[in-house]
């Protein structure tokens, strides 16, 4: 692969535009062939904060996070000092700043970086209604080597809304900022190899909304929580076109219970929340186990515990996902690997859910989910997805919990004559009756276990790339950096394995055992304090005895690098971040 | 011509786990009498609830029916109504499972007006776990848990689900299952949110309410058609007064026309 | 240890008066000094269905799960079906039944019992007021061999409340039960070693309100829930004269998020629940840890899940306790072995909350805490106990989350002046105001799980005897029949170490592989569906690799024969009850 | 003779995370105003919240503060007061907040009386989550997650608090953190569950609200001291009223004796 990427970040105080400026390239970037991703930081004020925007520019679609950026545009300089943890900039960084705006700040200043001072505010003066930041993307448009047609198309359809004075307005300033370029000796975009195609440009929640509304999904309950509203939105705006509906619900307790009396109805059903909600919905998902009745639960993970780090990422709800309801509550916890996986993660998610009667969790994260990228489409896979459903019973004779070989009995939907039962959170014997005897709790509890663990996942269940002595195991948004991890790992002669898993629930205990087969070092990451994972691999005996863990919480993301220093340095094993065996 | 179906084959046979006596059966005697009425065809009808005595009630009827959590009927009921309109869904309820821990999800039903029958089967206590006072109980009555009682005003179900917007409310008393009934038939015809709260005596823990059948007393006017009017009614009631309280003449409003999409415009959206 | 102990049955149907005839004999039998424990079991009907009274009764004081029923006495047969799993019964056992409630059922006969027929209403019919649970508490306690003074004080005290005349008829049947007997070949407490002393009579709810009241809890609140009801009742009565303060809340959010308000006052708080309670309380668990607001949770689990088996027992709710909430949410976790050591556990546990200024969950159950025991008085243990509180601070300068050596930071109280902060939920600094920077977060995390890592527990994590080449691991309500399965083996000759988990969470996870040793074979033993202690324990790396797993959901109880059963036949390993390595 | 303090003596010095404009600045000057008036010693006050814009406010109060979760700012006052009954203890959130999450608290703390102060910040909109229609907003507010507008009646803070039973009822504007600071004074006077609704505009999310300050307009009579007439008044107004509404002349009841025990005593009733 003689792929080649780059990092670009615009950073900019409250109204300067940064984000859209960030928009702009990246639509621009991706109509003219190459693949990209926006992620945004944003400091507290509610709005009109500082933010940044960060931009990946790639001519293949991976975007693990960036290790050194290649160029910085400083908008102004108000509140940096935020996000120089976020920002990596070192010596071979080209670094672009209004003068007007102050002074650069000493850490930027420290990294060596390369200054180029662009008089954007003065360029923006001339025209009437003129922005900066819109003369920064001509600026930068040209330095990377995107077409103008390209860029000019984004920014008209960018602003179409804003009206024609102000779509003008942003025109000449691009034209401005493209025409005072006298290049500099900055990175480009322009040799490489683009193709141009249809794209889409997607964020991750959008990706799981597409994804639940492939696999079915009619009715959907939520309550607005940052990062999981705009999935909540998204759905709003299509369901409904679709003869699907959606409720704002007074709470997550009754988001979740709405979804279940809607599936109960027959119709498949999603809920999504953030941990917050994730916490007050673990009732409901133990009603909807015990009833047999399916929905599907996206939780996009902030940073935790508790009202945390609301609009940063974090993988740190796993254990809620995987242990959240009290009494043995067998489901299907699934995460996604990135944005084009969401679609069919959540997809598979949804089906495996109605096939099983059981609750499915997708496990996304803010990072996941508000990037944006531009990508291929994704297209549609056919899976099976349909509710085993009793259409005819002999009259009072229906069985809803019947004990069949596979786990699964046919569940009737209202409206179906002489089907009728009532389904309970009780525990109850075949026939729907409640029961307390020891027997018929064994044999439901058995049930609801094993329908789990019969069904043939098939390979689905993970993504494994290369093999070797060192097998490196993952989850979730942090795939992208473990895969580029191997790979240059695997350029360095280092025989490495990756293992993504993307059904964490029920696990697949040996195909798991078998992936890691005999390798000599098995390291699992995450992006969290408690190294969630590992201990729960380790208890279902899918890790052998020497695994280590990489475990670092939010919101920095854990980058390939990282992982490479780890590996490599034997020394230094801070019990912080990092565990070996216990 | 065909014949009215008769109540008992609304019952699913199922024998009750009640106390002997328990007010509560006169609530199943009204609902499948008002479904007899309806002549509803019991797989068109589901009948969803809680947790507590009176929330037992669905395996009782037959009928569709979901015996949900404690205090979460109402959002189970919503999400079915919402996903299958044409059903006829009703939902039932102690006043535990109504008022103290379902209360929010009782004010959005009402404000949020689907078509819904709600019926509380108010005994003033906790039957299912042995007897603590519930929003309704007043303040001086002892139990082991607030031995000099909750010294709390009782919660007005009636006043509150007319601040929150409910269109039609109702009281009855399972001692007249006739009546009852009827309220129940009135409140499926109804084209919106119905609130009936019923008096229903819990014979082992409040063997006081016994009485409740010398002091229930019908309401002599017509049901109110403005809230104002109603308010008064409410905000000057004794709580034994049954019949219908509040009517709003017009009901729920139609929801707006949805536009026409598919999966495939859906995915153009998407193109860059 | 010449120990020897008795169980009988009285079984009857709605109104038949078995539970006092039990609580009679159990208080009787006390008085005379035997020790004791009687437990219920009652069908579906909410009031006045059919019940069983259980009990144990013994020279000393171990009431591990009885496997056989010498005497059952049967007021009648109404829906004794019910009670036939809970009721072993064999060709040594004793079954006295009054003919005129109808002829014993199949399944009792199968069994060979001797039957003996008493006429207990003919006999209970010639005395106004009689009733014949009575005259058959009058037949077994002569039968047994109490004294008659004890079992006439113990029903004059049982009945005091509801008058004289009641108490008359009952003495009257009474003495008419004693002198019908014609001592049959039955069994008797006569010949045993029984020393008079001070003995109490309490339950395991009670116990734990004790302990609880011993640490200084003066607020609870809660929300009324089978099985934990009856354990807010006796502190409701108990509470006002210390000055303490119970509020019934609107529900269990309600209910943990007075508790923490309470606590943030500086009173020590505690609430108590039950599996769908728990749940609801998950949300209010992350906001006492995040926030460092000391409380106490008790859970009385009973089946689950959802709604489940709301009177029977089960210890399901481990997962939850250990991982109910999202985020990294280190907490205590903790589980008494029987009722007496529900006194300490509960105590010990409320304050390791205060002084770690953390949560602190008590897994109890119904088994624990419903039964009533006659035991010895449970004397108070001296115990650290203070809130690190900040009485004194530097105007603007305290720092509610300062980073302390021990990770434990002073807490100040509102009242004291220049001290003031606002507690919070949002990750935050060390002066407690709101951050989403990488390095407060980490260090924030890593302070509140130190403070628990790093305290000294002493030796009260567990509870060991014996030692050997077979260890049987578990906790909770199990440990009774483990204990005692350990000394029959250890009687046939294989030496066996017990050890019991009084603090499961943090997990002494070095200490527990020193107690566990060189040995050659542990079984993790637990009454839930999921191995949920098992796969715990060996996530954590507390377990060797070839450790087997012993676990079954209730409600039956696992008995000391069940596991000598399984121990020594090799062959039949059941996947659904024990599952030996994964 | 002690000179009243400065309110900004009862301001924390930190900056809020407020957009510039928004109404709930007015609402922090009028918190700082009233401790100032009552000259209340800052670590005597605790000002709890929930979670949203308005939730922050603890932060930026010189007093003991707790941000909690969502929704549960009043029980977590409720455990405050019931355990340190001496301190004056205010409750503070968002109509997200207090109406939609945590309506059945609201229900409750207005039952059951405790001598706290809630303030809610009502915006009709939830702007901490950037915009989603709350309890208060109208229907036909089309916001993302609701395209058309939810279609449904908007949620009546001050007549529910009167059906549930709260004793003091008023409403402020941010816009007028003078009057309204002289409400917060009466509501921590009033011995009991005090309401103060307040109307402060979301200027991103609301700029409509913008509107409020030509709109609202005092009440003109006394407080109502029945709840009848409360009602009257309530069912008939326009939201827009400001000042006291209601006012129950007693307030709240006294909690009964206690009686006297110790450990040693309980240990004693244990004994067999
Ligand atoms: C979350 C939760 N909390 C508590 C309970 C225990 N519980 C079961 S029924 C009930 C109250 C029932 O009272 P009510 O609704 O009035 O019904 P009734 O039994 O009086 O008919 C309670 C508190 C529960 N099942 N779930
Ligand atoms: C359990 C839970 N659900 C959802 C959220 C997300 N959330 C944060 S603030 C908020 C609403 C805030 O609205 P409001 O209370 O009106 O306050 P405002 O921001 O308008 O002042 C929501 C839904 C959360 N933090 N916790
Ligand atoms: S306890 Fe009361 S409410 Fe429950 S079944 Fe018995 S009489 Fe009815
Ligand atoms: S979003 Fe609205 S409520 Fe929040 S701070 Fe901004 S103006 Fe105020
Ligand atoms: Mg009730
Ligand atoms: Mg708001």
């Amino acid at each position: 692969m003689t792929a080649q990427r780059l990092s670009l970040a615009i950073a900019g105080s409250g109204g300067s535009g940064a984000i859209t400026t960030g928009d702009v390239l990246l639509a621009a970037a991706g109509r003219q062939g190459f693949y990209g991703q926006l992620s945004r930081s944003v400091g507290p004020q509610i709005r009109g904060g500082e933010s940044v925007a960060m931009l990946i520019l790639s001519d293949y679609p991976s975007f693990y996070p960036t290790e050194r950026f290649a160029l910085l545009l400083a908008l102004d300089w108000h509140g940096f000092e935020r996000f120089l943890d976020e920002l990596p900039l070192d010596a071979h960084s080209t670094v672009l700043s209004d003068p007007r705006t102050g002074s650069v700040p000493e850490a930027v200043l420290n990294t060596g970086a390369t200054l180029i001072e662009a008089p954007l505010m003065d360029l923006a003066a001339t025209i009437t209604g003129g922005r900066s930041n819109m003369v920064g993307a001509g600026l930068i448009a040209r330095q990377l080597g995107i077409d103008y047609d390209a860029v000019q198309q984004a920014v008209a359809q960018h602003l179409t809304a804003k009206g024609a004075k102000v779509v003008d307005a942003a025109l000449q300033c691009l034209q401005t900022g493209w025409d005072a370029l006298t290049p500099p000796k900055a990175p480009r975009l322009a040799h490489w190899q683009a193709e141009r195609g249809i794209r889409w440009s997607i964020t991750g929640n959008e990706a799981c909304g597409l994804g639940a509304l492939r696999a079915g999904v009619r009715f959907v309950a939520g309550y607005p929580i940052t990062p999981a509203s705009d999935l909540l939105e998204w759905l709003a705006a299509h369901l409904e076109g679709l003869g699907g509906t959606l409720i704002q619900a007074e709470d997550e307790l009754a988001a979740i219970n709405m979804t279940i009396g809607a599936s109960f109805g027959g119709t498949p059903a999603l809920t999504a929340t953030s941990g917050p909600g994730l916490s007050l919905m673990v009732e409901g998902i133990g009603l909807a186990i015990a009833s047999e009745t399916p929905i599907t639960l996206i939780d996009v993970t902030r940073g935790g515990p508790s009202t945390g780090i609301p609009t940063k990422s974090e993988q740190t709800d796993l254990n809620l996902a995987l242990y959240g309801a009290h009494g043995d509550a067998p489901r299907l916890v699934l995460a996604p690997f990135d944005i084009q996986d969401a679609v069919f993660t959540t997809h598979w998610a949804v089906c495996l859910a109605e096939q099983l009667q059981s609750v499915a969790i997708v496990v996304s994260d803010q990072q996941l989910g508000q990037s944006k990228v531009v990508i291929d489409p994704v297209s549609a896979q056919t899976l099976p997805c349909t509710r085993r459903v009793a259409e005819r019973c002999d009259p009072g004779a229906y069985q809803r919990y019947a004990l069949t070989p596979d786990g699964v009995s046919p569940m009737s939907l209202p409206g179906t004559e002489g089907c009728m039962y009532t389904a309970d959170g009780l525990e109850h014997d075949s026939s729907a009756l409640p029961s307390s005897r020891a027997q018929d709790h064994a044999a439901q509890l058995k049930k609801r276990l094993l329908k789990l663990l019969r069904y043939d996942y098939g390979d689905a269940w993970s993504e494994i790339i290369g093999s070797g002595d060192l097998v490196l195991v993952t989850w979730g948004s942090c795939s992208a950096a473990v895969k580029e991890a191997a790979e240059r790992l695997r350029q360095q002669g280092q025989a490495t394995r990756y293992l993504g898993l993307r059904l964490l629930a029920p696990l697949r205990v040996e195909a798991c055992r078998a992936a890691i087969g005999a390798a000599q070092r098995v390291l699992v990451i995450e992006q969290n304090a408690g190294a969630q994972a590992y201990h729960y691999l380790r208890g279902q005996g899918a890790l052998p005895e020497f695994s280590e863990s990489y475990a670092r919480p939010g919101p920095s993301p854990i980058r390939a690098a990282d992982l490479l220093a780890y590996l490599t340095q034997e020394s230094s094993h801070d019990d912080q971040t990092q565990s070996k065996g216990v | 011509m065909m014949t009215k179906p008769r109540a008992k084959a609304y019952k699913s046979g199922i024998k009750p786990v009640w106390c002997p006596g328990c007010g509560h059966y006169g609530v199943l005697a009204a609902i499948t009498k008002a479904l007899a009425w309806l002549a509803l065809p019991p797989q068109e009808v589901a009948l969803l609830s809680g947790i507590g005595c009176s929330s037992r009630i669905p395996a009782y009827v037959n009928a569709y029916g979901f015996h949900g959590i404690h205090g979460r009927a109402l959002p189970l009921a919503t999400g079915l109504k919402a996903a299958r309109p044409e059903l006829t869904v009703l939902v039932a309820g102690g006043d535990g499972d109504g008022y103290s821990i379902g209360g929010n999800h009782f004010l959005h039903a009402c404000r949020r007006n689907l078509d819904l029958t709600y019926i509380v089967m108010d005994n003033r206590v906790y039957g299912m776990t042995k007897g603590q006072a519930s929003p309704t109980t007043r303040p001086d009555w002892p139990s082991k848990l607030t031995p000099h009682g909750t010294g709390i005003n009782p919660f007005q179900p009636l006043a509150i689900a007319l601040a929150a917007g409910a269109g039609f409310i109702a009281r009855g008393y399972s001692g007249d299952p006739n009546q009852l009934a009827q309220l129940i038939v009135e409140g499926i015809g109804f084209p919106g949110f119905a609130f009936i709260e019923v008096l229903s005596p819990c014979r082992t823990f409040r063997p006081d309410q016994l009485q409740w059948k010398h002091q229930v007393h019908p309401q002599h006017e017509a049901p109110a058609e403005a809230a104002q009017e109603a308010a008064l009614r409410l905000f000057a009631d004794d709580g034994l007064t049954t019949g219908i309280i509040y009517r709003h003449p017009e009901g729920r409003h139609p929801p707006p026309a949805q536009a026409q999409s598919s999966l495939a415009r859906i995915e153009a959206e998407l193109q860059l």
